[in-house]
């Protein structure tokens, strides 16, 4: 094991993430405390402690079924745009041909344009076809910018596989579906877990395309949290911050969950790893 | 298919692994590309009449409207740069075994899951005049009014490196993990110091993963909304250029001005994008040795 | 998943052939006045309405929604509760149904509403219905601890900025309800030319309005901001309305000593929240819904709207009063409610909010002229 | 794929940009051969077993399996095995999973796959390396794993790059060995790129010898041993002497060349006519130290074991261009020594130039 | 780092997890010394010459250059240059920078860079690849690369790890002398890892000979050729016909042996005495076939160029435990052939089994 060895470069970084997350602390606990408090004027602390926040959120909400919901949803879009895009990555970060640049600027587009251009038609679309309105329209059309952003993610990490690991696997007998099954999938569980992850926040997080096609039971948490924050009426300052927290709590347990499963660091190198100390 | 042809077009890359494009192709066909060229002749179907170019001149002679590219692109690329390259040394030296290393990955992520609402709530709570920082400094003397920190250029600065910085962290740490630590040895036998042998072989290796992470962090920022609204100054040195689109939309209902706004947006952002591209396609990008 | 759109331009029926069920998209935040009265509605008449679904959603992106559902002829929101803006900019798109042209005897609940409800409801125009109606401000609230003599005019709160530089606080209109309302009052107390024409008839206003941005020192994003700085001691006047001086301090987010004080020669520019229909509702929807419009109309259920002071009085027709509202309401308003209230209301000239065009122009005036000449001057 | 008659490649061609890495290669692989792919480094050994693989689109040119044109399937379709020249093991896979992997492929009975992957296992004696990590293996121990991965399927045919680089002298006999007796026991036809000529000598049937991706000469270990076809194979094939020379006479095949005075006899290689410059070519361990003889200082003295390899400049070489001459000998002898040499009779092999 | 007088590894040991990869390695190198590190397959030698780089912690241990304790200095302070087994080619750079690389970390002049890279790149014949990059190289010319990179710096200790494994044996032959010519005009000291005997015993001045981790030998190429320690040493050293028999007589360190009936003199190596199960070692190349002597049947023949690798059950062996002898010779024989071997006289080894 080798403990973070300490150049004079390296205790500034450490330092500067130091501060970076006393503050980040500060943040988090500043609305950790508020959606827990019952008044919060010019003083350090509220003057009072209370869950009600959290109870009329879930109530008004109907949280439960929402966090159902988000959680669903954010795990078949995760599930498919890895699906759809990491083969597509695989074609881009791999081969040549003829039209490379057209289909990897169509791919790039939809991250690059904001729902507003085309979030109403692709609804309307979703409509037509009897998904909106229902928690397939919401999955599909969160898919649209899901599916770039893995292809994106990912066609660096397939480029760093050599190879000549695939021609053996094929010359093992191993079609197109093993060789990623068996031969990429492990090799690049660092960069799906980074896509998966990422696509997972931007989901859970994407109001625009959720809210336009979600009918009254496939609603997302987001949904619920951008009205209580914006929505016309008086609102507790508190009941916003105790949406938020459900929020992120929810991110938390899913991230956890993620890391739990795959170390995002671990190194199919790791074999190779710098020797320990 | 004569199997003449058949070598010719596997030469240019053209043989059956084309066909995983495929359902990428087709969905996005389907469910991005009619919507995207609907939204793009709205905006050249201007409102209130005039020609079909109507909405772009009426943005670009407009200076409050045109001033919002300049401010967005002054927020993003800092923003974006920043988590890059704060992102690359803290990465680097998380690589290697050590313990406390999953804890301290980990903790470096987190901030990915508190989303926009949390972090602009977060901001303006804890930075706010009212805040623990600002009460702390005052009640430790450091200064006598409370400095703003909120409501301004800053806010929303800090609110992008809270969400952004994370995501570059993953990003590039998994970037890093598969470059072969072998070859780094290889650099110091060579005589490189440590300096040089990330600034020679780690940092080549790593750019096209950086160049991707970049583009990723910088459109997330360029497309900063809520929190310009929220811990900035919308109406003032924080309106972005997607205040500008949505105000047309949703305050304004011209959704034909909005997409006209959108579009700028995404061909700015396009430019942008086109550049670290074209860099990056200039840059290697094979097999790092880490993963075979 | 979607039921295929029935019948939706014929005659509407009194009654639906069988009980219906109802999807309800609220954007104003007014289930928080009307639930109630939906379920009291839903308990009694099972056989009109079997179920109602709720939803919510801010109101900017309303039409968008409906409007995808429309292009798509698949509407599956039957009734939305909205304020004036998405009602207005539903409207622009052509999304409501007329309602109130063929069926307005079926509500004879309209023809009570008071006075400035009334007006209100002629915003409204033939597709929405008020269902719940507030004077609203511009009201100026302030703590009596930080500022023991209150300002009485405009100039008085001029001359207040000057000397508490960053002290007074009102929200970019746009997004937020006092904001504007304090927008919209100003002409009425500065005696502009044309109060209803914020591009060529409001010059003392925007005057003012500009005078009084140089002692602001930002423009929060929303009134509870401003309410939250009120409370922390950053600000110590700020704009208000009727229900955001008593809601906030019934859940405490500002102190209950917080005070209001009215500007001299205001109007009260009011509010109100409507129910419409979108286009593509099947007649037998639409008559369960003209059921249940009626049953919101009537007095009994209307006092519901007096809530926690949330859109302070609350109610739209005659007739309502506080002893008839649920006793948690009355135990509210009791304690933060302000006796004051009834006098002002009485004795202050109540006036329209601008139609929507006028408003967005307002808007857009305000964001480059007085906001947006922030980021110049910085 | 069950087994076939003959592979047959029929003018087989690739090219990386400007440059061919293997020209128009013809070459017909009877079931149960054993080819040797020979020739210097760079010389497109291990692009036509990737052609030959699938691994490489052709340029130009076709593999037919018997009737059937194969140089359109993909790898997984032909059925062939490979060991790797950097050996490709999944670095993610233990050493027995990489064995097993083919198998696996295959959906075969676990027990038989289990069973399958240990003999493989023994076979390359690396039982107690069996959970190790390819990374955690040393150089020749990889190289086996990667021998033991192909070799467990029994493939029709089996390709190997350089499969013993990797391995002491020891080891490489044994695999050697252990690799024919497979070859022979489960039926293989193999095709075997080497560099080292007596591992290619001692286990192929036949050999063919590349030069800059072009076939040199096709023939039997001995063929090509004894009779090299040009003078270039006679160079990678360990004629290290390489002297330019005068023809002097000719006698039927016979040509008396001049070799520092004294004129000796080889037999000619092509067509040579007497007065032609030529080049003369004879292994070191052809050239003898004698009494009498062409005269020589011996200039650097090598041990290599048993044998000493000399260097030894012929006396009469021009000052600038001194004519040298590789001697193995198991002689002692020290540098600066005056020495005489003679060559084998018939072991001297003179090439036009 | 100018050079030094001496370089003492002082008890290295290197464990993995459990298991030992080297223990207790005491050399001594002397400045100017060409050292090669023998050994088979994963015994420990990449791992001797890893602790030496720099590239891995000892687990105990010492390391000492003259007076100064070094193996706490990072790679970089070491000043060593290294040849890696896998090569470790930057694959950005291309050939031309791969080899720069180690000049310009040394802010030489350009000019200068640019000279002495062009004479390595000339020196390992890569002229026209020098712009490629790895990926495009085949297999022999990355580990030309390799070398180039190594050597261009002109370091004072010069680690290589099978530097010649991938190329042919011309090719070989020539890097060889090139190796050795480097090492001496440039005055460099070297430790050069192999697995090939005949490599180890024409380049280095002395040998180690390791196995299991652990030293087996270190002596000069003549005194480890023929005088091997131990039997595995003479296992590894080509002593290929290791013969478990009886010890029947002594005389002085004069054994005699049976084999097959008849009594055969070898020399003692350690102690043996009258009675004694032993291990008597000869090569190939020691047995001859003659027209008495030891009698036996020709089992394999196996043709190697001009010599034949033979295999002879000896008579009156034990029927499921016959015993073998390798024979090379020039002659011709069948397989079924009935033959009679001689041992060229003093050429075998007698150790306590
Ligand atoms: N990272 C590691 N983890 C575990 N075991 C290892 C690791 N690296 C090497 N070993 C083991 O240590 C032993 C010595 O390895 P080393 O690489 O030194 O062998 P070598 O003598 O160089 O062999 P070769 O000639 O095959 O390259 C081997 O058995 C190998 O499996
Ligand atoms: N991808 C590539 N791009 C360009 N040139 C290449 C590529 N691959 C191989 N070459 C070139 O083609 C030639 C033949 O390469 P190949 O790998 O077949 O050689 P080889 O005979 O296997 O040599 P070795 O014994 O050194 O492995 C070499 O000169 C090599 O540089
Ligand atoms: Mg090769
Ligand atoms: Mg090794």
């Amino acid at each position: 094991m080798r403990q973070i060895r300490a150049t004079p470069l390296g205790w500034v970084i450490w330092a500067v993430v130091v501060f970076f997350f006393v503050n980040l602390a500060g943040v988090v606990l500043s609305v950790l405390v508020s959606s827990f408090g019952t008044k919060w004027f010019d003083t350090w602390f509220p003057s009072g402690f209370t869950t009600q926040w959290y109870g009329d959120a879930w109530r008004e909400f109907t949280l439960f079924h929402v966090i159902v919901v988000t959680l669903l949803v954010s795990a078949l879009v995760v599930v498919l745009s890895v699906l759809v895009g990491a083969p597509a990555a695989y074609v881009l970060a791999r081969k040549n041909f003829p039209g490379k640049r057209l289909v990897y600027l169509t791919f790039l587009l939809p991250i690059l344009m904001p729902p507003i251009t085309y979030g109403i038609p692709l609804a309307t679309v979703l409509y037509k076809f009897g998904f909106a309105g229902h928690l397939s329209g919401v999955v599909l059309a969160n898919l649209v910018p899901s599916v770039p952003f893995v292809i994106l993610t990912m066609t660096p990490f397939i480029e760093q596989v050599d190879p000549r690991i695939e021609d053996a696997a094929r010359m093992l007998g191993a079609g197109t579906r093993a060789v990623f099954l068996k031969i990429l999938a492990p090799l690049l569980v660092p960069g799906l877990l980074a896509s998966a992850i990422l696509v997972l926040v931007r989901t859970v997080g994407m109001f625009e395309l959720t809210f336009l096609t979600a009918g009254p039971d496939s609603q997302t948490l987001v949904v619920a949290l951008y009205y209580s924050m914006s929505a016309a009426g008086i609102r507790a300052q508190q009941s916003v911050d105790a949406m938020a927290v459900i929020y992120t709590g929810m991110m938390l347990v899913l991230l956890v969950v993620a890391l739990r499963f795959v170390n995002p660091t671990q190194l199919v190198a790791r074999v190779k790893e710098e020797p320990s100390e | 298919m004569s199997a003449t042809w058949q070598h010719r077009l596997a030469e240019r890359g053209v043989d059956r692994r084309l066909w995983l494009l495929l359902p990428a192709t087709i969905f996005v066909l389907l469910l991005f590309v009619y919507p995207f060229l609907y939204g793009l002749s709205l905006s050249f179907q201007p409102t209130d009449g005039g020609g079909v170019l109507a909405n772009y001149s009426k943005f670009f002679s407009d200076a409050y409207q045109r001033d919002t590219i300049a401010t967005t692109l002054k927020i993003a690329l800092p923003a974006a740069l920043l988590n890059v390259l704060a992102a690359v040394p803290i990465a680097f030296r998380l690589r290697g075994r050590f313990r406390g290393k999953r804890l301290l990955t980990t903790i470096l992520v987190v901030p990915i899951t508190l989303g926009t609402v949390l972090t602009a709530q977060g901001l303006l709570n804890y930075l706010g005049p009212t805040g623990w920082l600002n009460r702390l400094l005052l009640s430790l003397h450091i200064v006598d009014d409370p400095i703003r920190l909120t409501n301004n250029y800053w806010g929303v600065f800090f609110s992008l490196v809270i969400t952004g910085f994370p995501f570059a962290f993953l990003l590039v740490l998994s970037y890093l993990s598969g470059i072969d630590p072998t070859l780094e040895r290889a650099a110091a036998t060579l005589g490189a110091s440590r300096a040089q042998r990330f600034r020679r072989i780690t940092l080549p290796l790593l750019a096209p993963g950086l160049a991707t992470t970049f583009l990723l962090t910088f459109v997330l920022a360029f497309s900063v909304f809520p929190s310009a609204v929220l811990v900035g100054n919308p109406a003032g040195s924080t309106r972005v250029i997607s205040l500008a689109a949505y105000q047309a939309a949703y305050e304004q209902y011209d959704y034909s001005y909005a997409s006209a706004i959108a579009m700028v947006m995404g061909a700015v952002e396009l430019v942008v994008v086109a550049i670290v591209l074209v860099w990056r396609s200039r840059l290697y990008t094979g097999s790092t040795g880490g993963k075979g | 998943p979607n039921k295929p759109a029935t019948e939706s331009s014929g005659d509407v029926p009194d009654k639906p052939a069988k009980a219906v069920t109802l999807n309800i998209l609220d954007v104003a935040g007014n289930l928080q006045l009307t639930q109630g009265m939906i379920d009291d509605f839903v308990k009694q008449h099972s056989d009109v309405i079997s179920k109602v679904t709720y939803s919510k959603g801010p109101a900017p992106e309303l039409a968008g929604k409906i409007k995808a559902q429309q292009n798509a002829n698949r509407v599956d929101i039957d009734l939305v509760l909205t304020g004036t803006d998405g009602l207005a900019a539903g409207r622009e798109q052509g999304l409501w149904t007329d309602l109130l042209t063929k069926y307005s005897d079926r509500l004879p609940g309209m023809k009570d509403y008071l006075p400035p409800a009334q007006k209100m409801q002629e915003l409204g125009g033939k597709e929405g219905v008020t269902v719940t109606y507030y004077p609203s401000g511009p009201l100026l609230e302030y703590m009596p601890s930080k500022v023991p003599t209150p300002p009485k005019t405009a100039d008085d709160l001029l001359a207040y900025a000057k000397a508490n530089k960053g002290k007074v606080m009102y929200a970019r209109p746009a997004n937020s309800g006092p904001g504007r309302t304090f927008l919209m009052g100003l002409p009425y107390i500065l005696g502009d030319k044309d109060p209803k024409d914020p591009v060529n008839g409001w010059d003392k206003t925007w005057a003012y309005l500009k005078e009084l941005n140089q002692y602001v020192d930002f423009y929060p994003s929303g009134t509870a901001d401003t309410m939250k700085s009120l409370a922390n001691g950053s600000a110590n006047i700020i704009a208000s309305t009727t229900g955001w001086d008593i809601n906030p301090r019934v859940l405490g987010t500002v102190p209950k000593e917080a005070a209001i004080t009215p500007i001299q020669g205001f109007h009260w520019v009011t509010d109100a929240h409507y129910a419409v229909v979108p286009k593509g509702v099947s007649t037998d929807k639409q008559a369960a819904i003209l059921q249940l419009l009626q049953f919101m109309l009537t007095p009994e259920q209307q006092a519901k709207a007096y809530d926690k002071g949330y859109f302070y009085p609350g109610p739209a027709i005659k007739g309502v009063e506080l002893a008839q509202a649920p006793q948690e309401s009355k135990d509210a308003i009791t304690e933060f409610g302000r006796p004051e209230y009834d006098k002002l209301i009485a004795d202050n000239p109540t006036e329209v909010p601008l139609d929507a065009k006028a408003l967005v122009a307002a808007f857009d005036k305000w964001d480059r002229e007085v906001g947006g000449s922030k980021v110049k001057s910085q | 794929m069950s087994g076939f008659d003959q592979l047959r490649l029929d003018g087989v061609t690739r090219r990386f940009g400007a440059a061919d890495a293997l020209v128009g290669l013809d070459l017909t692989i009877e079931r149960g051969e054993f080819i040797a792919l020979l020739g210097p480094s760079g010389c497109g050994k291990s692009t036509a077993l990737n052609c030959l693989a699938g691994l490489l689109p052709l340029t130009a040119g076709a593999i037919w399996q018997d009737d059937q044109r194969i140089d359109t399937l993909p790898p997984e379709k032909r059925g062939f095995g490979m060991v790797f020249q950097n050996y490709a093991l999944f670095p993610h896979l233990t050493v027995r999973d990489n064995i097993a992997f083919g198998l696996r492929m295959r959906h075969l009975p676990k027990d038989d796959v289990r069973r399958r992957t240990t003999e493989a296992i023994e076979m390359v004696q690396l039982i107690e390396h069996a959970s190790k990590l390819p990374g955690q293996l040393s150089g020749g121990q990889q190289q086996r794993v990667a021998i033991a991965r192909a070799t467990v399927l029994e493939p029709t045919l089996v390709l190997m790059d350089e499969p013993l680089s990797n391995l002491d002298a020891k080891l490489r006999l044994e695999m050697r060995t252990e690799i024919r007796r497979l070859h022979q026991s489960l039926g293989l036809t193999t095709v075997y790129v080497t560099h080292d000529q007596e591992e290619a000598l001692s286990m192929a049937d036949r050999l063919v010898v590349m030069r800059q991706g072009k076939v040199q000469q096709i023939g039997t270990p001995e063929e090509v041993h004894t009779k090299p076809s040009t003078w270039h194979v006679a160079d990678f094939m360990g004629y290290r002497n390489l002297l330019p020379l005068k023809a002097s006479q000719m006698n039927g095949d016979q040509v008396t060349v001049d070799l520092g005075g004294t004129a000796i006899r080889g037999s000619a290689q092509g067509a040579v006519a007497p007065g032609d410059d030529v080049i003369a070519a004879v292994r070191p361990e052809d050239v003898k130290l004698s009494d009498q003889g062409v005269k020589g200082l011996v200039e650097v003295v090598e041990y290599q074991g048993r044998e000493r390899a000399v260097e030894v400049v012929l006396d009469g070489g021009g000052q600038d261009d001194p004519v040298r001459l590789h001697v193995r000998t198991e002689q002692r002898v020290e540098a600066g020594e005056q020495v005489a040499l003679t060559v084998t009779p018939g072991r001297l092999l003179v090439y036009p130039s």
